[in-house]
């Protein structure tokens, strides 16, 4: 019988200090990590939209799409210069926080990257301008192409199409989001 | 259908060896004889698909209602650990030439990639438990067909006159590099 | 075992890449680029030191039947610690080295060490193994890390300085680059201490006995 | 902040107990109860692993001596002293056991043997076995020098001599695995002692053989005409020697028109 009891206890010790350092831990850092995701979310929108005076959140039933968050009216001098759509696509290996700039009839500002856990040097090149830049000024429902894209095209990240399918599929969402919600507000 | 999908890509285009990088030290290391290899995959299906299974009991029945997801990391670690003890005194017990056989890359299977990688994409993805049952098995599936097909390689090149400087792991990895890009042709084959 | 023997162990004669060959997961995946491999090298380094203090101070309490579930236990809560408090405190470092804690859990250098050195040693001489493993192993990293991305990329640490007529072989960024580069290496390693005398036997024929982790019940070796 | 503190110690600590719970009982439930000989006849084996026994391993061949499914002198690596070594440990008589070494039974290096074909390329015996009519060489039967069993010896003992293998008889510790390994199954164990050895293993009739290699058997009888102990006997155009009634006389190696039976 003390056999037995040597081990659990062992394991039960390790196991109750390792969940008191734990959780101390994740309790002192829940309240910066929400503050670092505000920040981040804050330069992304001040990147694409230049500064504001002030961004409220745009209230909306649960919409069909499941990669949609929330979504943000930016308004500059009093009146509403665009959107600013949050989508989280399923990626390679994890899901890819995005969020679409759309001016008031739903051109693509701006796109930004929040957080992403791709393979380091293949997908997680989506944070990089490069790939980014491709997304201004287009709309309606974009394509991924490995070759040459045309206007509606996003060119596909050397081997790491899924990565590009993901967030050119996180786009589209919002794009229709925008559509059905916040066209003509 | 989606199952089915998973399943083939799991064993064929996302290979967990050759394609995702998991599981790689067990794959060099037990690949020297056949038998060690298929002893090794069948002790890795077993290990992935049980500890899939009760990862996900953990997750969502325990995890998540307690709102402690952070501590998915070390849970499931913890599980597969335990679980890779138990298959270890099980083979010792019921099949020693086995246990002998594979000797010391047992313990590596619990810090092994592919184990502990299959349950934190199961459980990143969302899936259900029979869908990530499934897309257990068909990694291990996967492991098992790349390491056995890897150690028929390695069995002829034992026999064959290689420079001395390649002998041993050099000439290992750039077989393995040769098989990974065979695996690169299947790449197009599933949209998942 | 002295300070000096100790480092050397970790950087040259027992090399966690070239001659013990463990940790290969995050080693091929993450070393498309040098900067990606010294990040990575980093921070395995500092969960490899804490883990192998705290190992070798617990490694009388723990009863052996379950060494391997603790032992995994305290390294599990040291990167899921080191992960909040990147992501808490330090936002630069995050965004650089973030990515890599998680494959720090999946990766075989630690517990190895752990098993084969911190349970058997001081915690001085441990916390030096773990410097000395980590430095081997971000050197790897990044030899390994440049190759791939000056052929890959044309590039090492982000400066082009490949003329862009020159081809780049996007093969070596791949999968099977990583297998190849690390083939070749260890190839040219062989070559270099055929050079010195030292028979191919002691490099990496076989894991080498004593930096494996199991080495005590393990029928090769013998012990 | 203190309730999630005690969740996470509740379920931790909850799997933590479980897991250790179960791991205690699995240890003794499994407990293989080893034999404390084993190490010892374990020790007394050289540990080379190498299968000379027929067993996977020293291990294996340990655990079978244990169990009485195996003489203790069949290793032929450790040969007499390890035979010794374990009678002592299992407390039983070990009969001496003659000491063995390989042979490869053919002398048709490449100045003495013709060739069908000249072929450059995968020198490896498996490869060279697939080319047409099974190798360049003439004779169908001779060694073919790909050296796989150079490759498979752990002992050094084989070296390639003018195109064939030959075996070092000192160094040679039969231990098989060359034996296992030559697709011709050219290689034979035999007494370490026996000096006089045919070196010839071709069924070929006699006038093919002399076409094909300048030492090869071709079935003359002469040797066993000339052999006053029975020992030798010719079958298939081809001589053996039986080596309990040979008496190294070393008269039919004096009367082969061929050459073909040697003297170590």
């Amino acid at each position: 019988m003390r056999e037995i009891l040597k081990p659990a206890s062992a394991l039960l010790i390790i196991t109750l200090v390792a969940a008191v350092c734990l959780g101390y831990v994740h309790a002192i850092t829940l309240q910066p990590i929400e503050a670092q995701k505000v920040i981040t979310e804050k330069n992304a929108v001040q990147q694409i939209f230049g500064d504001l005076d002030n961004t409220q959140p745009v209230d909306f039933t649960a919409s069909d799409s499941d990669t949609v968050s929330k979504a943000l009216a930016c308004s500059s001098g009093g009146s509403v210069v665009g959107y600013a759509v949050f989508a989280a696509p399923k990626g390679y290996s994890g899901s890819i926080e995005l969020m679409v700039g759309f001016d008031t009839d739903g051109v693509i500002k701006g796109l930004q990257i929040l957080s992403q856990s791709e393979t380091p040097g293949l997908g997680a090149n989506c944070v990089n301008p490069a790939f980014l830049d491709q997304f201004p000024n287009k709309s309606g429902v974009l394509a991924v192409t490995k070759s040459s894209p045309k206007d509606n095209e996003i060119q596909a990240m050397t081997s790491s199409t899924i990565t590009t399918t993901a967030v050119v599929k996180g786009v589209n969402e919002a794009a229709a989001f925008f559509e059905q919600y916040l066209k003509g507000r | 259908m989606q199952t089915l999908l998973i399943f083939m890509s799991a064993v064929l285009v996302n290979n967990f060896v050759l394609n995702r990088f998991l599981g790689i030290c067990p794959f060099l290391g037990v690949s020297k004889k056949m038998e060690t290899a298929l002893g090794m995959g069948v002790a890795v299906i077993f290990v992935m698909a049980l500890a899939s299974a009760v990862t996900y009991l953990v997750y969502n029945f325990i995890l998540v209602p307690l709102d402690l997801n952070y501590l998915y990391n070390i849970a499931f670690i913890l599980i597969i650990a335990s679980l890779v003890q138990l298959v270890e005194m099980f083979l010792k017990k019921f099949s020693p030439s086995l246990y002998q056989a594979l000797g010391i890359f047992l313990p590596l299977i619990t810090t092994n990639c592919a184990v502990l990688g299959v349950t934190v994409i199961n459980m990143e993805s969302q899936y259900n438990l029979v869908i990530s049952v499934v897309h257990a098995v068909g990694a291990a599936i996967g492991f098992t067909l790349a390491i056995v097909l890897y150690a028929s390689i390695r069995e002829r090149i034992a026999k064959n006159p290689i420079p001395a400087a390649f002998q041993g792991f050099p000439i290992a990895l750039i077989t393995a590099s040769l098989m990974s890009i065979a695996f690169l042709g299947f790449s197009g084959l599933i949209k998942v | 075992m002295n300070a000096g023997k100790i480092m050397r162990n970790g950087i040259f004669e027992e090399n966690p890449i070239f001659i013990q060959v463990i940790g290969m997961c995050p080693t091929l995946a993450v070393t498309t680029s040098a900067t990606n491999g010294v990040g990575m090298g980093i921070s395995a380094t500092i969960v490899l030191i804490c883990s192998n203090i705290v190992i070798s101070l617990i490694r009388r309490l723990v009863p052996d039947k379950v060494r391997i579930p603790c032992y995994i236990v305290v390294i599990s809560t040291f990167v899921t610690m080191i992960q909040f408090l990147l992501q808490a405190f330090f936002p630069a470092l995050n965004n650089s080295l973030g990515i890599f804690i998680p494959l720090i859990v999946v990766n075989c250098i630690i517990l190895a060490r752990a098993e084969a050195f911190a349970s058997k040693n001081s915690p001085a001489a441990a916390a030096l193994d773990g410097v000395a493993m980590g430095l081997g192993f971000t050197l790897a990293l990044l030899i390994i890390g440049c190759i791939r991305e000056l052929l890959g990329a044309g590039s090492v640490f982000g400066l082009t300085l490949l003329p862009s007529f020159f081809p780049r072989t996007i093969i070596m960024i791949l999968p099977p680059g990583a297998f190849l580069t690390l083939g070749l290496l260890m190839a040219f390693l062989n070559v270099m201490q055929r050079r010195r005398g030292v028979t191919n036997a002691k490099t990496n024929q076989d894991p080498s006995c004593d930096g494996c982790a199991k080495s005590a019940g393990c029928a090769d070796c013998g012990q | 902040m203190t309730v999630s503190i005690i969740y996470a110690m509740l379920a931790l600590g909850g799997m933590g107990l479980l897991l250790g719970v179960g791991l205690g009982i699995a240890a003794i439930k499994f407990k293989v109860e080893t034999d404390p000989r084993l190490p010892l006849v374990r020790d007394a084996l050289p540990g080379a692993n190498c299968g000379g026994c027929g067993f996977a391993g020293c291990d294996a061949f340990a655990d079978a001596i244990i169990k009485g499914e195996a003489k203790p002198n069949g290793c032929p690596v450790g040969g007499n002293e390890s035979a010794r070594k374990i009678g002592e440990v299992m407390g039983i008589s070990v009969e001496e056991q003659a000491r063995k070494c390989a042979f490869i039974r053919c002398a048709g290096c490449e100045s003495k043997s013709n060739f069908r074909y000249d072929y450059k390329g995968m020198t490896s015996c498996p490869s060279l076995m697939q080319l047409a009519g099974g190798g360049s060489k003439a004779c169908v039967y001779g060694c073919l020098g790909g050296g796989t069993c150079l490759l498979q010896c752990k002992f050094g003992a084989i070296s390639m001599v003018d195109g064939i293998a030959v075996i070092d008889n000192e160094k040679c510790t039969a231990c098989g695995m060359c034996a296992a390994a030559c697709p011709k199954s050219l290689i034979q164990l035999v007494p370490h002692d026996s000096k006089t050895r045919v070196a010839c293993h071709s069924n070929d009739a006699g006038k093919a053989t002399r076409v094909n290699c300048k030492v090869g058997c071709i079935g003359c009888k002469l040797c066993e005409k000339n052999c006053k102990f029975d020992a030798v006997h010719v079958k298939d155009f081809l001589a053996t020697i039986d080596y309990e009634k040979c008496t190294q006389c070393g008269a039919c190696a004096a009367k082969c028109p061929s050459k073909c039976i040697i003297s170590v």
